[in-house]
């Protein structure tokens, strides 16, 4: 295969590993302060992706237009919004839960997705319908061979991998930080050393729903499309790879979002008569991973207490 | 005599309420102006609160904890009755074939969450995977269409062995995304395989028994004809009389025991002797199998499936049912399953918001009730035995 | 089987007539009509226009003092799903009070369920669908059709294309019966005319990324990408070409015909090609007339491509019923009966169904989408040579 | 000290390592048949985990464990209980939506006939197994508390502290056991319940006289009062082992409790 194809392969899977490995984090955070799954997760994306295009829209209304302007508008909103909603869902929905069997919050969750997405469908203006996302990134395209470079894939990957360095930083280099990994190590000890669990809880689903939202927004400027139904698969494949990468570890769930989006690619690449096939290839890999490694690649500590 | 009489005053409740239910059931499928419907609904959980609220309830429970037979008989009854009231209503008949058919796979998926705690999102594959087996072997086989019903469930259970291994070896969220990743790549499967139909679906063969059309309206004399769907109701009614017994047995016996005993401490029940494997399995292969019967018998009556029968959100309505009835309470499933699939039907204007409602009810049902709404009672091995 | 059933139709339609004999003593009895289309899900614009004109032939006819019935229409959605169209179907078959119906604008859905009005002896006339099976897959009486079907489509579209000195296609189809239709017959005419396919790709309906695809087709570099299926995946097709720096020119079929896709591509719509089957509408004898009343009702939604079928086949309905009575079993010879001298005049021009009950017309229009709008070909600045076509 | 042959349970060099920390460390014990073993130490001194590694929650690190002279090292927890080992745990671990008989039969499982023939076919013949071994498992409960046995099918979670503990003694004797490893009885219940539930282990020593017992305890005056001998560990190590008064006595054992509280 020639180098151009080649690259361009590897382009598309990159973009996609991005886009699952921000779903991933989140699923990650969320189990590692609270030890459960929070299904809407995927949806939550969906709506934040609305969000953004409404924004978009209304900023179109009265009449700011200079792009650069509506991506850091859209943006900001976008993320403050499911931030909020996060936090929301966190402090209403699922810490009512905390004592309840894990399956309960997992059912609960999966569950507020789906009022999510269909609210969207049944609310959002012809909401059952693909909505065109603008296209508010410079969108010049350079060609090498096979190989075609758009300007605007290449801001979206590196502003996707700023984040999550940028979360990596937050988690590592900062006292909030440090609650979080305190929270996630054993929440007991962490109230004893004073922090306020609650608080800290809030903050993580924030953040974790924020980056949902910003994973959305990239999914519209990338497909130049949105639609109510997007968020149930990434969902799903941000989990599986948070799953495999092993829960509540942030190297995991990334290294799982670029493995997954890997699959798939090398999925239409081994099986060039039946590209179709790439996703049940995919999930089947991912059965087979957990078969083999049944807490994840990077595998979480189960201390069970007896 | 004295004892006839005290017999029947504890049946009296039993009864009185499923006649109750029955006339109510017919008035609600029968009305057609959304008002009614909904004044209806609104009536009715007024009445059931107040009998609640009044300890009806625990009568109507009494007569079905101590005559337990005499009550499913008479339930039967009364689905007979409802049946015949409608008899050549073709839509109202469809409807309660379908609450028959989903009550038989709900009660698999119960054997599995509800009493072994394997949360199985993958319930509309299996349902499923018992559908095109029976689409298949319809077309291509000469097969006894009562022997495919089986086939459905075998097939069901044996697909759901590759799920086995991951099953076991992970814990609560670990294999409950097996479960989801398998009900996913199910759906895209079928959706790319073309020789079971692609997207297209597959047309099956109506039911066939010893030469009765089971697809063919029932003609009586000249102008009198019942719609078909008794047939399926029929036929339905059987296999659910024989899984209900079925499951309630299994859960009345040691076998019973030791799912629950793993469900809530695999550690301790490991510490006296039992072997967690073996259980998980059987509970696990069980509940498929029903599950995939329950598939093979509703491919037939539809006539037509197609991969969007079977998506996630499929799965997930399954789950909702064995959740809102009350988890582990076989009776809860049918009250459940009764209300998620008439509900909607009826109440066209929630039609459109049914998912959301659904979502919406089984968030409420977790933050307030979350022992649904006819939670399981305890153990009782044998059904009105004492201790002397 | 069908012996049997057969006995059971005529059944319960003497039954029926009987009944309505004796209700028709009172002023204007009133009669159910049926409509089914796509309300919701990917193709619901083009579902909500065809219900909206299947509505206005109603209104019209209640308003008409000289008409003989009240009628009511019964509304049902497919949701573009064959296993929801069976239960739609059977509801409006087994309710015996509906006469007859106009029925479905997805093909997939259409084909599965003729079976079940032939089965319930429920006279339709397919409004949207244009897999040829449909009509000429069975010898079903009960089934008509009043647009014309992609073979049609397809013959005008390979001879076109090739007409314009393309060479080379990719074809991109949905799996579904619609799209593998469309992969099917484009290719046998386009290889007739001397086209070149260099490859072909069957993608699943509800598919988000197709990157892979496009990637692959881009090292095979064809003239057009050939895209057989609906609005939803049309879209995101289109946007992702662009990504992948795909230059080719992208030719549809009849699914992306409708307002939604112009939307949802916004300027990348400019310059893509499709196939339709009969006039657009205001050029259709009555379509002046037709677009007036739509627009007096004021719905909020457009008919959409196939709204003026889905009125001529309703407006036929009506006329039927009037003439014969609302009579299931009369209803529908009398349909298999539009024909030759008989043939029916329509807003889309005369309806003369074949044996099979398929509308002989086959003028078939094409279109290029113009500043967001699709103009047929010939009025086109394309045509005309103001604007280029891609890939070339 | 004993040499380890004439021991029911025996330890030799046991150790049991959760990556660098030791918990048991090449341990050497053994329990002589019929007598009731103390083990005690502070807090994180190995006791539970002690228990773990031999009823096989937990692989051993290195060493051996002998039960009635055969080796059991690295069972299944499944097949210890088997080999005739029944444990309750520190945290009662009772299933509490359960009634009281089903917990009890959790423990009898080895008795009871597991084939679904048998379990859903055959009811006549359940039902004389399930009446037999309603009789049983009656007749231990009373042992402990008449009252209790007249509401055996009541959920668990209704019942207080001590009542758990003793069926989850039951549950741990149904099955006849010969060994009985008993975690912290006493732990969650008042002084008085604790002497309560002493004399009904020490009259059921006395009807089974065969049964072997060793308890991990924190109140001493309950050690003092019912154990033949005890064991102190302290950091996984055996310190000192005798009857309780000499350990009592033994500068090591004062120094480790005082050290750590």
């Amino acid at each position: 295969m020639d180098v151009g194809l080649f690259a361009q392969y590897v382009m598309n899977g990159l973009m996609l590993g991005m886009m699952y490995a921000l779903v991933a984090v989140g699923f990650t955070l969320f189990f590692g302060v609270l030890d459960i799954i929070n299904f809407s997760h995927g949806d939550v994306l969906t709506v934040g992706a609305f969000t953004g295009l409404a924004t978009y829209l209304g900023l179109s209304k009265i009449g700011i237009t200079w792009a650069p302007a509506q991506v850091v508008i859209v943006l900001l909103v976008a993320t403050t919004c499911m931030a909020a909603l996060g936090a929301v869902i966190a402090r209403y929905l699922v810490l009512p839960l905390k004592a309840a069997p894990a399956l309960n919050t997992l059912l609960l969750t999966l569950m507020l997705g789906t009022v999510l997405h269909e609210a969207i469908r049944l609310f959002y203006p012809l909401g059952a319908n693909p909505q065109r996302f603008p296209p508010l990134l410079p969108t010049t395209a350079y060609s090498f061979g096979n190989f075609t470079l758009r300007v605007d894939s290449v801001m979206l990957l590196l502003a996707g991998l700023a984040v999550i360095v940028g979360i990596h930083l937050v988690i590592n280099k900062t006292k909030l930080g440090l609650a979080i990994r305190a929270v996630a190590q054993d929440e007991e000890t962490a109230k004893t050393m004073g922090i306020n669990f609650t608080l800290i809880v809030l903050v993580t689903f924030a953040i974790g729903s924020g980056l949902a939202a910003f994973a959305g927004i990239l999914h519209g400027l990338y497909y130049s499309e949105i639609n109510f139904a997007m968020g149930l698969l990434l969902g799903v494949i941000g989990f599986s790879s948070a799953i495999v990468g092993g829960l509540g570890n942030i190297y995991g769930a990334i290294i799982g979002g670029f493995l997954f989006a890997a699959l798939q690619t090398i999925g239409v690449l081994a099986m060039p008569f039946a590209s179709a096939y790439k996703d049940v290839f995919a999930f089947g890999v991912i059965i087979l991973i957990m078969a083999w490694r049944p807490t994840g690649l990077i595998s979480e500590k189960i201390s069970e207490r007896v | 005599m004295s004892k006839a009489r005290a017999v029947f005053a504890v049946l009296l409740p039993g009864i009185g309420s499923a006649v109750a239910v029955t006339v109510y059931v017919i008035l609600l499928l029968a009305v057609e102006s959304q008002a009614a419907i909904a004044a209806l609904l609104v009536a009715g959980v007024i009445v059931v609160l107040a009998a609640a609220r009044f300890g009806g309830m625990a009568r109507i429970g009494r007569s079905f904890a101590e005559r337990e037979n005499a009550m499913n008989l008479v339930i039967v009854l009364a689905v007979l009755a409802v049946t015949g009231f409608f008899y050549e209503d073709h839509f109202v008949l469809l409807l309660m074939a379908t609450v028959i058919i989903y009550v038989i796979a709900c009660l698999g998926l119960n054997l599995q969450f509800g009493y072994a705690g394997t949360l199985n999102f993958a319930g509309a594959a299996f349902f499923g995977v018992g559908c095109y087996t029976a689409a298949v072997l319809t077309k291509h086989t000469a097969m006894p269409h009562l022997l495919i019903l089986v086939a459905g469930g075998v097939m069901a259970a044996v697909i759901g062995s590759l799920l086995i291994l991951p099953v076991l070896r992970t814990r609560s969220h670990y294999s409950a995304v097996v479960t989801i990743a398998f009900a996913l790549l199910f759906k895209i499967f079928l959706e790319v395989n073309d020789t079971l139909g692609g997207p297209q679906g597959l047309p099956v063969d109506g039911m066939n028994v010893l030469g009765w059309e089971f697809n063919d309206n029932i003609e009586i004399g000249e102008d009198f004809e019942v719609a078909f769907y008794v047939n399926y109701i029929v036929v339905g009614l059987i296999v659910l009389a024989l899984a209900f017994t079925f499951v309630r047995r299994l859960e009345r016996s040691w076998v019973g025991l030791n799912l629950d005993a793993l469900r809530l401490d695999e550690t301790a029940a490991a510490c006296f002797g039992l072997n967690i494997t073996r259980w998980k399995i059987t509970a696990f292969t069980l509940g498929n199998f029903l599950t995939g019967v329950a598939g093979a018998l509703y491919a037939m009556m539809l006539g037509f499936i197609a991969p969007t029968n079977f998506t996630f959100g499929d799965s997930l309505i399954l789950v909702s049912i064995i959740l809102l009835g009350g988890i582990g309470n076989p009776w809860g499933l049918v009250v459940a399953t009764t209300i998620l699939i008439i509900l909607p039907e009826k109440l066209q204007v929630i039609q459109e918001y049914r998912f959301l409602l659904f979502g919406a009810m089984v968030i409420l049902i977790l933050l307030f009730r979350p022992e649904g709404l006819l939670p399981r009672p305890l153990r009782t091995y044998l059904p009105g035995w004492q201790p002397k | 089987m069908t012996a049997i059933r057969f006995r059971h139709v005529a059944v319960f339609a003497a039954a029926l007539a009987l009944g309505l004999s004796s209700a028709a003593v009172d002023a204007k009895p009133k009669v159910k009509v049926g409509f089914i289309g796509p309300l919701s899900g990917g193709t619901s614009s083009n579902g909500i226009g065809g219900r909206n004109s299947a509505d206005l032939a109603v209104r019209l006819r209640n308003a008409d003092a000289k008409a003989k019935y009240e009628y009511e229409l019964i509304v049902l959605d497919d949701e573009c799903k064959p296993n929801i169209g069976v239960l739609a179907a059977t509801k409006l078959g087994a309710n015996k009070d509906v006469i007859a119906a106009a029925t479905h604008y997805c093909s997939a859905v259409a084909i599965t369920t003729v079976d079940v009005y032939h089965k319930f002896g429920l006279p339709i006339i397919v409004w949207g669908a244009v897999l040829p099976d449909i009509t000429y897959g069975n010898n079903y009486k009960e089934v008509h059709r009043v647009n014309g079907t992609m073979i049609n489509q397809n013959e005008t579209a390979a001879k076109f294309m090739t007409g314009l000195g393309y060479k080379t296609w990719a074809i991109i189809h949905d799996t579904t019966d619609y799209g593998k239709g469309h992969n099917k017959y484009f290719s046998k005419f386009v290889t007739e005319n001397g086209g070149k396919i260099l490859g072909t790709f069957g993608v699943t309906s509800d598919q988000q990324d197709f990157s892979a695809e496009l990637t692959k087709i881009k090292s095979l570099n064809p003239q057009v990408i050939y895209f057989g299926g609906l609005t939803p995946i049309g879209v995101r097709i289109r946007a992702q070409m662009e990504k992948l720096g795909l230059k080719a020119q992208l030719e549809g079929t009849s699914g992306i015909v409708s307002d939604t896709f112009l939307k949802g591509s916004g300027p990348l719509a400019e310059g893509v090609l499709a196939f339709r089957e009969g006039a657009p509408t205001e050029k259709l004898p009555g379509g002046k007339f037709f677009l007036e009343q739509y627009n007096k009702q004021g719905y909020s939604d457009p008919p959409e491509a196939y709204g003026a079928f889905a009125f001529t086949a309703m407006t036929l309905i009506l006329d039927t019923i009037e003439a014969v009575g609302p009579d299931r079993k009369k209803v529908r010879d009398a349909l298999n009966n539009v024909r030759g001298a008989n043939a029916a005049d329509s807003i889309t021009g005369k309806v003369d169904f074949d044996d099979n009950g398929q509308n002989t017309i086959a003028v078939i229009t094409k279109y290029v989408a113009q500043d967001g709008k699709w103009t047929v070909w010939e009025d086109s600045e394309y045509a005309k040579g103001l604007r280029k076509l891609k890939g070339m | 000290m004993t040499g380890a042959a004439d021991g029911l349970l025996v330890s030799r060099d046991l150790s049991k390592r959760f990556g660098g920390l030791v918990a048991v460390d090449s341990l050497d014990m053994a329990v002589r048949p019929q007598e009731i073993l103390g083990l005690i130490g502070p807090n994180g001194s190995g006791k539970t985990t002690f228990f773990n590694v031999v009823t096989g929650i937990y692989p051993t690190s290195g060493g051996v464990v002998e039960f009635d002279g055969k080796d059991i090292t690295d069972f299944s927890p499944q097949a210890v209980y088997r080999a005739g080992i029944a444990r309750t745990f520190q945290r009662s671990r009772l299933s509490l939506s359960l009634s009281v008989f089903d917990n009890v039969m959790v423990g009898n499982h080895m008795r009871l006939d597991q084939g679904l023939w048998f379990n859903l076919v055959a009811r006549k013949d359940f039902k004389r197994q399930f009446e037999e071994n309603f009789e049983r498992a009656r007749d231990l409960v009373k042992v402990f508390d008449p009252p209790l046995a007249d509401r055996m099918f009541e959920a668990v979670g209704t019942f207080p502290m001590i009542d758990r503990r003793r069926i989850e003694i039951c549950r741990a004797l149904i099955s006849r056991p010969k060994l009985l490893l008993l975690d912290e009885p006493s732990a969650g219940m008042t002084h008085d319940e604790t002497k309560e539930l002493m004399d009904d282990l020490l009259e059921i020593k006395g009807r089974l006289e065969d049964l072997t017992i060793i308890i991990i305890e924190h109140e001493m005056g309950v050690i003092e009062r019912i154990t033949d001998t005890c064991v102190v560990l302290n950091f996984g190590q055996k310190i000192c082992e005798g009857p309780y008064q000499e350990v009592a006595e033994d500068k090591l054992v004062q120094e480790a409790y005082l050290g750590i509280q």
